[in-house]
């Protein structure tokens, strides 16, 4: 049972380190508590979920479409709703991202009822049987989806002209500034982006996790855990962290307490957050 | 102080900083640094960017942990205290960036400084005049902090360092930014405080300036000291002329 | 200019409240004033709304048919949010506000222990369609009125069926049969869950596994996996709507396969059938009050089947999918509200509707098994129980998913269908 | 002249502004405004409803303060607060329901459990220099914990199934057969918790709060012990929390986790004191006299398609925060002489 407990935390693992990539930008470059990931995860679902039905395709086809329409979701949110507050006090930034979580979440209530919806992709519910450990196509599918978008964040980070700038930004916006960077744009590219790829967790997602208006809360807290666990901005770190919470919560869930194995998720985050040191380039001053 | 009673030539120190240590991720910043403050003088701490000298003051003041070496001030090894401790044993300074409460108003950054220290000397309230007078602050007491110019930050930041009556006073880079006018005030004002008892150390650039005003000068190369000595001594050293005033 | 505006503000909302607080006309009777206060945001909105749209449905029909005795029902609709504190003052504000004098609520068994303290000091009646904890009355409430059965009633059920049809069928000693039970934590779960384990427990059956997961889980595989390998011939099984749909998935996935699954909630729901087919969910059973859209109405009395189907019909034109056990709830309760306790109520004071009149003739009610929609009679408890206000013929049946529908199994006397079991195994469905 | 008005304040420039410096009319209308809200539910004709709105604002009030405290003055924004209500809450229902002691009984004893439980989380955190979002995420973390036990140790608190509240009408008991009453307690608790913000801003460990909030490393060179200002602030707003938390199960008479202590309830709380002002001793009551209403008038207004209500309330969030991103109170930041009624 070991062996099939481990590989489930992996596969989970995989789901939580896709759900992170996006809020590696988000957080990790615009430095925002965003409440409203888990709104955005949402409302990606929904937005492929009527393009299945409109279109009768398979979900996985309409990967791009969600990806550009919640990039220039993304891009309207941050430069229309965040940008005019970003050097005002930070509640106030946080706040916002809350009442976008309000609007979207009841707005989609609102629109089309609370109804569980769900998708049928090519892979139905298929499993993988290797020595008695079992894997769900979809699920499969969506870790090598994982795999890929993690893999070109690393390289577009790493290797373009805009990913060293977002790169530049998120170590230091004010020396950004200085470098003639426009860091607003930067910013708003970056949550762009993070949106995208919130968007494409979404529709890699849905063969997997049913769509309903509120489908998106838990993994967005657990969004949260993966992106500081793995060090803000740190893409292959935050891909380690997403594995390591999702093999520690089902080997919790079944060893120790299946009810706590949410909560030990948390428990881990804020050990992380006390023993991890915050940034290499602030000298940290001992104060308290 | 017992160290009076040994040396008739030496003045007593007041601040003894025992071959102190400290490196950032493999990066030696200090390699035991040695250095007697002493009572009662003006010590200016020169030597080219990057040498260590706020890093010393990030230690004295104890906002950075030495990793080897003592620091001795009144004869207490004070090493491990935290900054608002030292702060309260009567060792103040400033920053080279100015560091005050942007939020609050100008009085409220005074009055902040009032009343912590156990050294506090004086009527509170008249000394807050009279440093407000000094700085030329007296007319926005009520304004908040952060609608200051830079200059008036710096003037605020050093009424409030004031404030607080310490024993030692370590400043970094005081004169930067400040008009020239006032430079001269803030140079009599120093010795003014000197005369008071004050022990004073500070971090400079200007070396003619720091000539003039300091009893004693460390020139800090690649984090050690590379030589302490009287103002003239320093400022006719060739290798202090070569290293510091190359450019000039 | 900064005091000015707060003393204005201040004034302003006191003077504003005061003036929309203008006292209304008390309850002469031109109309009675219901309020439906369901949970239609939030966690629990999926089945609170079915709730709230079959309640509604019956006092619309009610009023279609002249209303109670030629006066009207009004109705009001109020949304508890899925919170009870946000339950409690919005039943106050139905009071207030509209003159209520019935509340209609509260699908979820905190939200009702929350407003039932508010209704009981406004002498207002809460007639409690949908929580199931036995301990929402616990502090014997006068005017606290349950059409639908508690977690016990769930419990006794699943024993009934579990000794006297399941240990025949797989043939074996009831107190040999391998039993599992699973539930989230959620209230309704732990409540139902609980109550079969200690039911189970006392009666000395063989309980091998009780899982509880946390309902904000994302991944079901942990409890898959544990109760897989506690080898459970039967498995009972509380969920709510979302992660009823995850467990079956999951369960699939790790061909877990049990002979017989004892559900209920989400497993009964629309959305089941819906997204793994007839075939995916052929053979599970569901514990619950029945599902009116595929119960079998043979048990009913004609005009009320006549009545239900038609319910069920317009339920499903209007929200897109079948009449389940929740809107069910909704119907049926409001059904006895407006067909038998309300006319009696009346006749009690001369067309004078009060709290008193409406608890009396309810003590009155002495509805026989297939006399309301969902074909359990109701007669409720009195003040001499340890719960009063209790229907106590309401009772759960067991359902099974066949051929698409969910069909009423047992008790016999109520069934459509015959159960079927052993379940057939993963690899033998498609 | 400016010159000679300068001096004359700068010679009282050690008296911490307050509201005095806005003279009498600034007394007679507190006094109005209090009796006005004393006066409230039993000048007029109000139906319960109203009186209950009113209670809902000073409750959130209280709370909006409170937090102003710890987020406002200590600059800590703690988005685990709803953890503290639940504390207290708990605390003095479970003493009532289990053990029959009086609720007045069991108010101190949760918030003296608070102040514990916010001591011994409150000191690693702040010891280990959480700060910023580091800190609010970690707060965050600590709900949602906290959160989770109570829901998993179900045989003491009830778990998610929660406590029906015995009634019996004691004033002993926090249980009063009119429920008006609990209008002036909850009246008592804000009007407290108000006053010991407004004596806390003119107060030296005010002052290291706002300090601590401005600068920590400024803070410290001033003597200002960093840890010790912002364990205050933490503790005295737990306690505050508390004490709120223990009036609304009693109250509500009902308790579970998410009526006290869900992460929405911890952001409606930063909501009220940040749209008031959150550096202002007024702050939250500001807030809340503006949400709550707002809030149950849209419910009350969309009762026919769920959820347009909440939205709509999301809108005005959005509105509001891009528009005063300080809070109504802090548009009056910038005059001094406001400023100091203010309390900004």
């Amino acid at each position: 049972m070991f062996a099939s407990v481990l590989v489930s935390g992996l596969v989970l693992g995989g789901i939580y380190s896709l759900v992170g990539a996006g809020l590696n930008l988000i957080f990790g470059v615009v430095k925002i508590i965003n409440f409203a990931q888990g709104a955005l995860l949402m409302f990606g679902a929904y937005f492929s979920y009527w393009i299945v039905t409109w279109l009768g395709i398979d979900p996985y086809l309409t990967l791009p479409i969600v990806a550009v329409g919640m990039a220039l979701l993304g891009y309207l949110i941050q430069t229309t709703l965040i940008n005019p507050v970003l050097k005002q006090e930070r509640t106030s930034q946080l706040l916002i991202t809350f009442g976008i979580s309000l609007l979207i979440q009841n707005g989609a209530l609102a629109l089309w009822g609370p109804d569980i919806r769900f998708v049928q992709s090519f892979a139905g519910y298929d499993t993988f049987a290797f020595l008695g450990i079992r894997v769900g196509v979809s699920a499969a599918i969506a870790i090598l989806g994982a795999a890929i978008i993690i893999f070109l964040l690393f390289v577009f980070l790493n290797k373009s002209k805009m990913g060293t700038a977002i790169r530049a930004v998120s170590q230091q916006s004010d020396s950004a500034l200085l470098a003639g960077i426009d860091v607003k744009r930067v910013y708003a590219i970056a949550f762009a982006i993070g949106s995208a790829m919130v968007g494409v967790a979404s529709v890699l997602m849905i063969p997997i996790y049913d769509i309903y208006p509120l489908m998106g809360e838990q993994f967005g807290v657990i969004a949260f855990i993966v992106v500081v666990l793995g060090g803000l901005g740190n893409v292959q770190g935050a891909a380690i962290a997403g594995v390591f919470l999702g093999v520690t919560q089902n080997i919790f869930a079944v060893y120790v307490s299946n009810q706590l194995s949410v909560a030990i998720l948390f428990l881990i985050f804020l050990i992380t957050l006390l023993f991890r040191p915050q940034g290499i380039f602030i000298r940290k001053m001992r104060v308290s | 102080m017992a160290q009076d009673c040994g040396l008739v030539t030496m003045a007593s120190s007041i601040l003894s900083i025992q071959n102190v240590k400290k490196s950032f991720g493999g990066l030696d910043v200090l390699k035991g640094i040695n250095l007697e403050i002493e009572e009662g003088k003006i010590t200016g701490i020169i030597g080219p960017n990057g040498a260590g000298k706020s890093t010393l003051f990030d230690i004295i003041s104890g906002y950075q942990k030495a990793n080897e070496g003592k620091i001795i001030f009144e004869g207490k090894d004070v090493s491990k205290l935290m900054p608002h401790l030292l702060a309260r044993q009567g060792v103040i300074r400033t920053f080279q960036l100015t560091r005050i409460f942007r939020n609050l108003t100008v009085a409220e950054n005074l009055l902040v400084f009032a009343s912590n220290s156990k050294n506090q000397k004086g009527n509170s309230n008249e000394r807050a005049i009279e440093l407000l007078e000094f700085v030329h602050l007296s007319g926005l007491v009520n304004d908040e902090a952060s609608t200051l110019s830079y200059g008036q930050s710096k003037l605020l930041e050093f009424a409030q360092v004031l404030m607080h009556s310490p024993k030692i006073l370590l400043l970094d880079e005081p004169f930067a930014g400040i008009n020239p006018g006032l430079i001269d005030q803030m140079m009599q004002h120093l010795r003014k405080l000197q005369s008071e008892g004050l022990t004073i150390v500070l971090i400079e650039h200007n070396l003619p300036m720091v000539a003039k005003l300091c009893d004693s000068i460390a020139v800090v190369t690649n984090g050690v000291i590379e030589m302490h000595g009287a103002p003239d001594v320093i400022v006719n050293d060739s290798r202090v002329k070569e290293v510091f005033l190359g450019g000039h | 200019m900064k005091k000015k505006l707060t003393s204005g503000l201040a004034i302003l909302a006191v003077f504003g409240l005061a003036v929309s607080a203008m006292p209304q006309a008390s309850a002469a009777t031109k109309s009675i004033k219901i309020g439906l206060l369901f949970p239609t945001t939030g966690p629990m909105a999926l089945l609170g709304t079915d709730q709230s749209v079959g309640a509604e449905m019956v006092l619309k029909w009610a009023n279609s048919k002249g209303g109670i005795k030629g006066v009207p029902i009004e109705i009001f609709k109020g949304d508890s949010k899925s919170s009870p504190a946000e339950g409690a003052t919005a039943a106050q504000r139905l009071i207030d506000q509209n003159g209520v004098q019935i509340i209609i609520g509260s699908y979820s068994s905190g939200i009702a222990a929350a407003i039932a303290p508010v209704a009981q000091r406004n002498n207002v009646i809460l007639w409690e369609v949908g929580a199931v904890s036995p301990t929402v009355n616990s502090q014997r409430y006068s005017n606290f009125l349950r059409t639908v059965g508690v977690s016990a009633t769930y419990a006794a059920a699943d024993y009934d069926f579990t000794v006297n049809f399941l240990a025949k069928k797989l043939g074996k000693p009831a107190k040999s049969l391998r039993i599992a039970i699973a539930n989230n934590d959620g209230a309704f779960a732990t409540s139902v869950g609980d109550a079969v384990n200690s039911l189970f427990t006392k009666k000395g059956l063989d309980v091998v596994a009780k899982e509880v997961y946390p309902v904000t889980s994302t991944d079901l595989t942990p409890t898959i996996l544990k109760l897989k390998a506690a080898k459970p011939d039967v498995l009972f099984l509380t969920p709510d709507a979302a992660d009823a749909l995850l467990f079956w998935q999951t369960a699939q996935q790790q061909n877990f396969n049990v002979d017989a699954l004892v559900g209920s909630s989400g497993i009964g729901g629309a959305g089941f059938v819906a997204k793994f087919g007839a075939a995916g969910v052929e053979g599970v059973y569901d514990v619950e009050a029945p599902a009116l859209a595929t119960m079998n109405y043979d048990g009913l009395d004609p005009a009320v089947a006549a009545l239900t189907k038609e319910w069920v019909k317009a339920f499903a034109a209007s929200e897109g999918h079948p009449c389940a056990v929740h809107c069910g709830d909704g119907i049926g309760g409001a059904y006895t509200l407006v067909t038998d306790v309300l006319p009696r109520a009346f006749a009690y004071k001369n067309t004078t509707l009060t709290a008193k009149g409406i608890i009396a003739s309810a003590m009155r009610t002495n509805i026989k098994e297939g006399g309301t929609p969902q074909g359990f009679g109701v007669k409720f408890s009195n003040t001499s129980k340890s719960t009063p206000g209790e229907n106590e013929r309401a009772r759960s049946v067991i359902m099974q998913w066949q051929s698409g529908s969910l069909k009423v199994v047992w008790p016999a006397g109520l069934a459509s269908s015959t159960p079927i079991a052993p379940m057939v195994t993963w690899d033998k469905r498609k | 002249m400016r010159n000679k008005k300068a001096t004359s304040e700068a010679s009282s420039i050690l008296t911490i502004p307050g509201l005095q410096s806005a003279g009498w009319p600034a007394f007679l209308g507190i006094a109005v405004i209090l009796i006005g809200i004393l006066a409230f539910p039993v000048a007029f004709d109000v139906r319960f409803y109203f009186v209950q709105v009113g209670i809902l604002i000073m409750f959130y009030a209280t709370l909006g303060t409170a937090w102003g405290i710890v987020g406002g003055y200590a600059g800590q924004h703690s988005i685990g607060q709803a953890a503290f209500v639940g504390i207290g809450a708990y605390t003095s229902t479970l003493l009532y329901m289990k053990l029959d002691i009086s609720p007045w009984i069991g108010l101190i004893a949760g918030m003296l459990l608070s102040a514990l439980i916010a001591a011994v989380i409150g000191y690693p955190l702040f010891r280990y220099g959480l700060k910023g979002d580091y800190f609010a995420l970690g707060t965050v973390a600590l709900g949602l914990i906290i959160f989770e036990i109570t829901t998993s140790f179900s045989t003491i608190t009830g778990g998610s199934q929660g406590i029906p509240l015995k009634y019996e009408e004691n004033p002993l008991n926090f249980q009063f057969p009119n429920r008006t009453v609990y209008y002036y307690i909850i009246f008592i608790i804000w009007i407290l918790t108000v006053f010991i913000s407004y004596k806390l801003r003119r107060s030296r460990a005010g002052f290291e709060m706002l300090a601590v909030r401005d600068d920590e490393i400024a803070a410290a060179r001033g003597g200002i012990s960093v840890l010790k200002a912002k364990l205050t602030a933490f503790i005295l707003a737990a306690v505050i929390s508390a004490a709120a938390g223990t009036f609304f199960a009693q109250f509500i008479l009902f308790l579970d986790p998410s009526t006290v202590m869900s992460l929405g309830i911890s952001v409606q709380i930063i909501l009220v004191a940040v749209l008031g002002g959150m550096n202002s001793y007024l702050g939250g009551t500001l807030g809340a006299i503006i949400l709550i209403p707002v809030s149950q008038l849209l419910a009350s207004t969309f009762t026919e398609r769920p959820g347009t209500d909440i939205a709509l309330y999301g809108v005005i969030l959005i509105v509001l925060m891009l528009f005063m991103p300080n809070g109504i109170l802090g548009l009056f930041r910038n005059s001094p002489k406001w400023r100091k009624i203010v309390g900004w």
